[in-house]
């Protein structure tokens, strides 16, 4: 089977990104994202504490100590950015004023439930930031996440075991296997990476799938 | 004449009272009041609730009051970030009280307490865990959580520039939740890269208007070695 | 018995704006209070549609079409004001960030109640504007009116009998006869002007008055 | 590229159908969108609900709309202004139908449609007429009005320079509503005094962030001629 590496699976989230789009990269994976959107397409990127128009990593020695993304690491602000407080901010997010959130999870359900901020150890703290936030106010949600754990188990199930993030809150998910459509009839399969065929993807994966139409 | 300017950090801090609620500006390590947080420890007020995105890292900031066990409860959306060391420890101890609230809520809810709102209707955590025990309302086929207003004794915040009538600028992302913060402390403190005489900042840029800031004080240079 | 003049009123009111003081002063007679404030001392003037530091008049000509005050007036703006949006100015007044506010008022009630926007003219139609946040916001509310109607009728009530802009709103009543605090105890004449008795005031009155203290 | 600006108020109000909703701002004659009020008006779409601090005065602005008989229904706090001669006509018709809201009541309306939020619970209007039909609720003692937000299908605003990302500032007192209402519509409008490029205006002074906005036009000169 084919499995995509990190950087592929970014690259193609990265083809579904329209030209003129306000999109939230979530932390980690899905900041890969906005290295492989074509030159040809003006995105604009929203950080959530409060930044529209980020920009590229500034050159070494040029950071400014205040100017972070989510993520806290350094960046830079393109000519037509800017910036506000927290509580606008969410506004944008939670007000439907962002085109695309790509979040990772731990898991993804038939139903659009979205788990992607606390496992169940207790003994860890937990902690959610932004998620919430943008799970229930992006247009539209894509998840970018392995299509297994690391034991091989399904990661997108019929129903979420960790504590949600949002519910129904997931449009499309993205993982080394696959792009699956979260549909009112269910999960239907957008696209099967070559030499993947429906039948072994299905067998890692918690619920039904629909085929390609 | 109006001169909301303070001699020394410790004059700026002088009545906060054990038990008090705290609210401290930042995110990550952007628009963090270090030297006031630094003056709060050293003032040695104990049992605080402190109110604050991050719950901070290594020994610096909101950590150094953890470590000092200053700290009764914090209030906070990401309290776990690489090298967040003390809030871990005192965790894992049960000696620290965690509130976790989605971060735009905890926004909301600080601008809600500064805009004198009793609370308002959600749809973030709706149908989460975060939401149990909170009440919950289906308007117009959505669902919401009734979340309350978050006031502070003392809202502690960072400036790059401001006057000595309380207006304040930011430095790019450093503003993220200074000017809520600033409406929502019953005592608002500032902590300002430098001072301008009034009528120097541009009255269409100001982020955070006076009437907000009670006392405003300013470091030497800028406020980033200890970050 | 000594009636004042509006400005001598206005006169009355400003030397108990003190030094510092954010104040929103209502349209129409609470306007002068500006004028007569001792220039030792430094206030903030708060306007409704987005100003702090209102200044005086400009000179005729420099006028800014845009720069206006809740009064629809040409204003100008202090060295140290600055502009903000409505939600931002009315978050100011609800959430008690203003010191003072002082209204005009048809009547005023011995509970504090305000009544100042609408009579029960039902033909005539009503109009609320910033009256009742301010009423439910500022710190103090301060009454500034005429004791009685034109006909001599008390403005003055145990209860108005027109509809609330606020229950329990007001402060002290600044009339052309008196100065009345609203207290727990009831209405206390704080201030008689000279050559007016308590019993010449308490008969244009609707309440009963304590004596001052 | 992102290019937002439009080339004829006709083009950037072409799909307003009749029974839609539309904000614009101002306060008093500062603030309001002339031109495009003026385009809405020659459109044609009737009944129309208008979301707006003031109802005109003289022929002017909304009165203009009023005396055109398209407005079936207008949310204002302050109708009535000397020389509103058109709502006062129409009201005492009974032609237009008047909901009338506390001023910081609309504004906290219209930015909780921009923020997401099912609604809020504000002192203001508590014990009043205004509140009568209202939920209401004791909160701490005090006692609060639920309020819901108000949502537009178009919000006409006016700003001073923008670019072509849509990002706007204003000029002094003439922000008032405008960007709040950007927030709020479903498609935002702004008319402004001048097109600047993408990039010249301060980052840290922009008013609107230009994700509030749809479309864009300038007006040669300035707007104050017709107010």
């Amino acid at each position: 089977m084919q499995r995509l590496e990190p950087e592929q699976i970014a690259q193609r989230v990265a083809r579904d990104i329209p030209d003129g789009a306000y999109v939230n990269l979530g932390i980690g994976l899905p900041t890969m994202v906005a290295n492989y959107v074509p030159d040809d397409r003006q995105v604009i990127y929203h950080s959530e504490n409060g930044i529209l128009g980020v920009g590229p990593a500034p050159a070494p020695g040029e950071e400014n100590p205040e100017l972070i993304n989510a993520g806290k690491q350094h960046v830079t602000l393109l000519p037509g950015g800017c910036y506000f407080d927290n509580a606008e901010s969410f506004a944008m997010m939670r007000g439907g004023h962002l085109d695309i959130a790509v979040l990772g999870a731990f898991q993804a359900a038939a139903n659009g439930d979205l788990a992607n901020w606390a496992t169940d150890n207790d003994r860890y703290p937990p902690a959610v930031g932004g998620a919430m936030d943008l799970a229930v106010g992006a247009k539209q949600v894509f998840v970018m996440m392995r299509h297994t754990t690391r034991d091989n188990a399904p990661k997108i199930l019929e129903k979420c075991s960790f504590p949600l993030t949002g519910a129904g809150a997931v449009r499309r998910i993205y993982t080394d296997l696959a792009v699956i459509d979260v549909t009112d009839a269910g999960l239907r399969v957008r696209e099967l990476y070559s030499g993947n065929s429906l039948e072994e993807v299905q067998a890692l994966t918690g619920a039904p799938l629909l085929p390609p139409e | 004449m109006i001169d909301k300017t303070m001699t020394s950090m410790t004059e700026a801090l002088a009545d906060v009272r054990d038990g008090d609620t705290v609210m401290i500006g930042g995110f990550g390590s952007s628009g963090i009041p270090l030297h006031l947080v630094e003056a709060l420890r050293l003032h040695g007020a104990r049992d605080l609730v402190i109110i604050s995105n991050n719950a901070g890292v290594a020994e610096d900031g909101i950590a150094s009051l953890l470590k000092d066990r200053l700290v009764r409860k914090i209030v906070c959306s990401f309290p776990r970030s690489a090298g967040s060391i003390w809030f871990e420890r005192l965790f894992e101890e049960g000696a620290i009280e965690l509130d976790l609230v989605p971060q735009g809520t905890l926004s909301e809810r600080i601008r809600a307490a500064g805009a004198g709102l009793g609370g308002f209707f959600t749809p973030t955590a709706y149908g989460t865990r975060l939401a149990e025990g909170k009440e919950t309302r289906v308007i117009d086929g959505r669902g919401y959580v009734l979340e309350k207003p978050l006031h502070a004794d003392f809202a502690l915040i960072k400036g790059d520039r401001g006057d000595a009538w309380g207006n304040l600028t930011y430095n790019t992302a450093g503003r993220n939740f200074n000017p809520i913060m600033a409406m929502a402390g019953k005592i608002t403190v500032a902590q300002v890269n430098t001072i301008v005489p009034v009528g120097t900042l541009d009255p269409e840029a100001v982020a955070t208007p006076g009437i907000f800031v009670n006392r405003l004080i300013a470091v030497e240079g800028e406020d980033h070695a200890a970050a």
